[in-house]
């Protein structure tokens, strides 16, 4: 799919939980290819900001040529928090889809496991799959998209402070819960990515993708920021790096070393 | 029609405007958004004779109006690039400028040897990296020590060598004045400014590397001034670049007196920068009633 | 209440917070914004032995999250100034920092004497601005000529001295040890980046005196380089500059390594700038359960 | 009077001639303490331009705490033309109020001299002045503000093209017109104030009053960036340069070397 970069109109934006946003923006030629597990980058309209705010795709509504994207801001004076002062109507300079996405076609139970704001890409895969979701959300407290998530499978979940279902991490929640699955697809901080590639190791999991995350400058693989390092020499680099933006951001397991 | 066209070396460009080394990729990145044929060349992302790893991450972090880098001259090597990465290129109208890098002489000398027989029209080379711990810097931040490589390269290169200098120096005029006495045929300015950015939070640096170099609109001015200072102090040629976002920029580094000008950083953000630069410059043209793009290279007062 | 007193030289400031040279006048000027009594210290303009006309306009121009000066240390000479401006800051409950500036080392050790009986805190010794044509600079980028000067006004200054160092410079660390064996007592860096503007519409300098220097936040990252390499290379106390718009800012340059931090041009389009930067601090302070502001001096890793 | 740097509010903004805007701000500290002839500096929301735009003032409603700005956008991509996209209710960041001003109470018949964006200041001060008025607007071809102006005094236009009033210069329109003066007050161009000097000296009119213009950083007097040449070493600078932002905007013609 061609990628494209665009203004894109507001369609609504509302909190949805303390600091996160949950937006959809009119955008029809990249939501138009859009897949799940791609992303966007998202441009400010502050000139002392020039680099993107990678943000992935939560959900894609291709009649209506709109995206869902639904984020945190990370702070004072950052381009999330002016991203959060949108208002339907104005309008948000995009590029995308980027990335390679999730392959959601695999047949087979699958485990969907988001952590934080790795949760909402689970939202748009979840909805693109034929076979079976177990989706498990890791929280710090606060739980958002559950909702939504339950539309498209079994859902669990795991806060840290044990306000709502596990008490604990993902894995606890996976390993309380009994869950069992073929496939894991996972988004989330870094601690959580290297605990579920032990984990699928140790439970024979063999499919397991997760999606990573790296400062990025072009987002389209011309400027080598967003490397991780790779088991196997990359075809592209010819060294053990690969991009995250443009490989990825999802990669199986085993092919990274996170 | 007025003419956008300017020589570079001998090589004749279809107008000034090229990309700036390492934010281009291989010319392939930015083809959905940019069409090649326009372009008067690409330069491409450093390459060494060897693929180099780069440095670890994080690479980049922003900055007020710019950003800053330390990606290490991470590149596949020329094998890869000679096979993959050029034959990708010559299938457009543009002329291709390759950038050089290396941690010793003889790495470069290699490069350049290898470049001999290929359809390539000019070598860029990178004595300026500040990110390469191991030789690099060094060559491009004492007058003796460009020199010698300059005439090691102008000895094996088939092509008109390109020198890219570091404006991390007391006094450019005097590097680039070395860089012509040893045989240079163009000098490309600027590199990036190296600097730092700490995270006042977690108490670290930014980026993996400690430092980085910065590029993008903050460090226009200064590029201005050295390629004006150059261009007083030479004779060569000189390629321009340093924050260029606009037509406006690209025609102030030309009336600084550069003859090319480089768009890097300004891709990040707005891929449309450099075909927006190459219609920009015709209009100015139209405006001021220049016949040729030549007319005004270096011609402020 | 935690502590952010700091030591520079001997010298004891309520906090690291005060205005960059040349950027808030005499402190009069800015008196209607500020509480001059809230400042570490107040860095005067540079005063030269005799009044300076300074620079043709324009002076200035604006640059991509910057601006770009060429006063040219227009002053009103020591007599004026130990006559007006001393006692007008003398009043207030604030350190007092002179800098002091001249075309030849006998101008400079003129001043240096002229304050030495006078209540004065320090000195900041200006061997860096780019844009007075003769001297000044020369002392600034060449490390014997910056040890002569620093040596010479040492043997007079009755205050101690802070070097003020020029950025235009291949390596900051050789001109800071350079001061430090000299006798500096302490540092201050940076200076303005020499830079250059080009009206493209008249094809002319945007300023008189053609390159002027850059200031403002899109120098910061190469301001907070230099500052920890400073740092790294001299055990001096180092007053960090370029760019301090924020709190953010302010303590980026005290966690790279500075004791002192100005604010320079962030006054003009923000006056209340090293009010909010004092405040911030304290915050910080609070935020990570720092007893002292000197915890944090160099604390990057 | 007191100097602030607030955020003003818009009351409102209109377009009066091409590329002319007509602002209407509230700003009521500033516009309390506020004199014919002095200026704001206004500040943009673009991180990327960070010097004030110095405006004179051209109205106050001290009344209703306001004041009116009368500029023209000087470009694409300017300062001023993003101020011209402000509306209604909209913040803007201005400090004032700044220099000297016009001394408006001088007895006996003035010249009122505005050239282009020179004329808006004219009518504050030509309300506020007692005795009569002779206010002489010279315009490339588009005439602008002549109704407030003719609400306090006799009005005189000169046009470049002659498409109204006098063709010619200001100096043209006084001459054809006949008209004879005390004093003048002048705003404009760099040349035409030079015209008006020596019209003054030949027509021994020793009030003579000029507005400079020059590019400044801080408004204040504290950088020492907007200086224009003086003839007697000035008291404070002790050089033959006096401060426009703060000994001026208004010289005597005596006083200044244009
Ligand atoms: C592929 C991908 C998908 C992502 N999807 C989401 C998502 O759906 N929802 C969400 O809330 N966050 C997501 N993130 C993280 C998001 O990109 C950062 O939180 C965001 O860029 C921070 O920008 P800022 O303006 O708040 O912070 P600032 O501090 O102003 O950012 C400064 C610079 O650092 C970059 N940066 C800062 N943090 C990160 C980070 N964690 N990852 C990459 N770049 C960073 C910014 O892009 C910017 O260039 C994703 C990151 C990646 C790489
Ligand atoms: C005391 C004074 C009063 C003024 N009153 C008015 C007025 O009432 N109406 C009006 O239209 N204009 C007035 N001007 C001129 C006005 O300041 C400039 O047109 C304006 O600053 C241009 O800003 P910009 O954003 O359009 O241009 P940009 O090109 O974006 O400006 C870049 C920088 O140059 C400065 N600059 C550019 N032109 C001038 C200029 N002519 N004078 C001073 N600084 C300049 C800007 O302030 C800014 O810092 C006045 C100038 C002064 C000094
Ligand atoms: C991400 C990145 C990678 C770069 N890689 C190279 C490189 O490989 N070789 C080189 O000579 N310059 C490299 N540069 C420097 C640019 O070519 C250019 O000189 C500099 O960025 C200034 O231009 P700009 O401000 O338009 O980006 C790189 C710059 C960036 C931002
Ligand atoms: C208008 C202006 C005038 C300056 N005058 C002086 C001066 O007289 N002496 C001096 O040592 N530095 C002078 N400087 C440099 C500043 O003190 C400071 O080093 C520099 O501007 C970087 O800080 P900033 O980015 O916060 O402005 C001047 C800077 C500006 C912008
Ligand atoms: S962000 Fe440039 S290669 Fe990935
Ligand atoms: S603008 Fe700073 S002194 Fe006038």
């Amino acid at each position: 799919m061609k990628k494209e970069k665009i203004a894109g109109i507001i369609k609504e934006q509302k909190q949805i939980a303390t600091g996160i946003f949950d937006l959809w923006v009119t955008a029809p030629t990249i939501a138009g290819g859009a897949k799940p597990g791609q992303f966007v980058s998202l441009y400010t309209e502050d000139a002392s900001k020039l680099l993107p705010r990678p943000i992935s795709i939560c959900e894609v509504d291709k009649e209506d040529g709109s995206l869902r994207l639904v984020y945190r801001v990370t702070g004072a004076n950052t381009g999330t928090e002016q991203f959060s002062r949108l208002q339907k109507g104005d309008t948000l300079q995009l590029m995308g889809p980027l990335g390679n996405g999730f392959m959601s076609e695999l047949p087979g139970t699958a485990l969907l496991i988001g952590g934080g704001i790795g949760i909402p890409p689970m939202v748009e895969l979840a909805k693109n799959r034929m076979d079976k979701n177990l989706i498990v959300s890791g929280y710090r407290d606060e739980t958002f998209l559950q909702e939504d998530l339950e539309k498209y499978g079994e859902c669990f979940v795991a806060t840290e402070d044990g306000s709502v279902g596990t008490k604990g991490t993902v894995i606890d929640a996976i390993k309380a819960e009994g869950l069992k699955a073929d496939i894991i697809y996972a988004c989330g901080p870094t601690p959580m990515l290297l605990a579920i590639k032990e984990y699928a190791a140790s439970a024979g999991i063999t499919q397991c993708y997760l999606s990573l995350e790296e400062k990025m400058a072009c987002g389209v693989g011309a400027c080598l920021a967003c490397v991780c390092g790779s088991k196997e020499k990359d075809e592209h680099s010819q060294v053990h790096n690969k991009r995250v933006c443009k490989e990825g951001p999802v990669f199986s397991a085993w092919e990274v070393e996170l | 029609m007025r003419s956008l066209a300017v020589k570079i070396a001998g090589v004749e460009l279809k107008n000034p405007v090229m990309t700036a080394s390492g934010t281009f990729g291989s010319g392939e990145e930015y083809s959905e958004f940019v069409d090649l044929n326009k372009l008067g060349a690409v330069v491409t992302k450093g390459v060494a004779n060897v693929p180099w790893e780069g440095n670890p991450t994080p690479r980049i972090a922003e900055t007020y109006g710019g950003m800053m880098n330390a990606i290490g001259l991470q590149n596949p090597g020329i094998d890869v690039f000679i096979k993959r990465d050029l034959p990708f290129l010559q299938q457009f109208d543009t002329k291709i400028i390759v950038n050089v890098c290396g941690r010793t002489t003889e790495d470069y000398l290699e490069v350049v040897e290898r470049l001999g027989d290929e359809q390539v029209d000019l070598l860029e080379i990178n004595v300026s990296c500040p990110n390469v711990k191991h030789g690099g810097i060094a060559f491009g931040q004492d007058p003796a020590c460009l020199s010698e490589i300059t005439a090691k390269i102008k000895k094996v290169a088939k092509q008109p060598i390109i020198m890219k200098l570091s404006p991390n120096v007391t006094d450019i005029t005097e590097m680039a004045k070395a860089a012509e006495a040893a045989g240079a045929d163009a000098l490309s300015l600027i590199n990036t400014l190296t600097g730092m950015k700490i995270d006042i939070h977690r108490k670290s640096f930014a980026l993996a590397n400690k430092t980085g170099g910065v590029s993008g609109p903050a460090i226009k001015p200064i590029a201005v001034r050295m390629v004006y200072q150059v261009a007083q102090a030479t004779r060569l040629p000189i390629i321009g670049m340093g924050g260029i976002a606009t037509p406006e920029d690209g025609i102030e580094f030309m009336l600084a007196g550069a003859t090319g000008i480089s768009v890097g950083t300004a891709n990040f953000y707005n891929p449309q920068t450099t075909e927006e630069v190459i219609n920009g410059l015709a209009s100015y043209l139209e405006q001021y009633g220049h016949e040729s793009i030549e007319e005004i290279i270096g011609a402020v007062k």
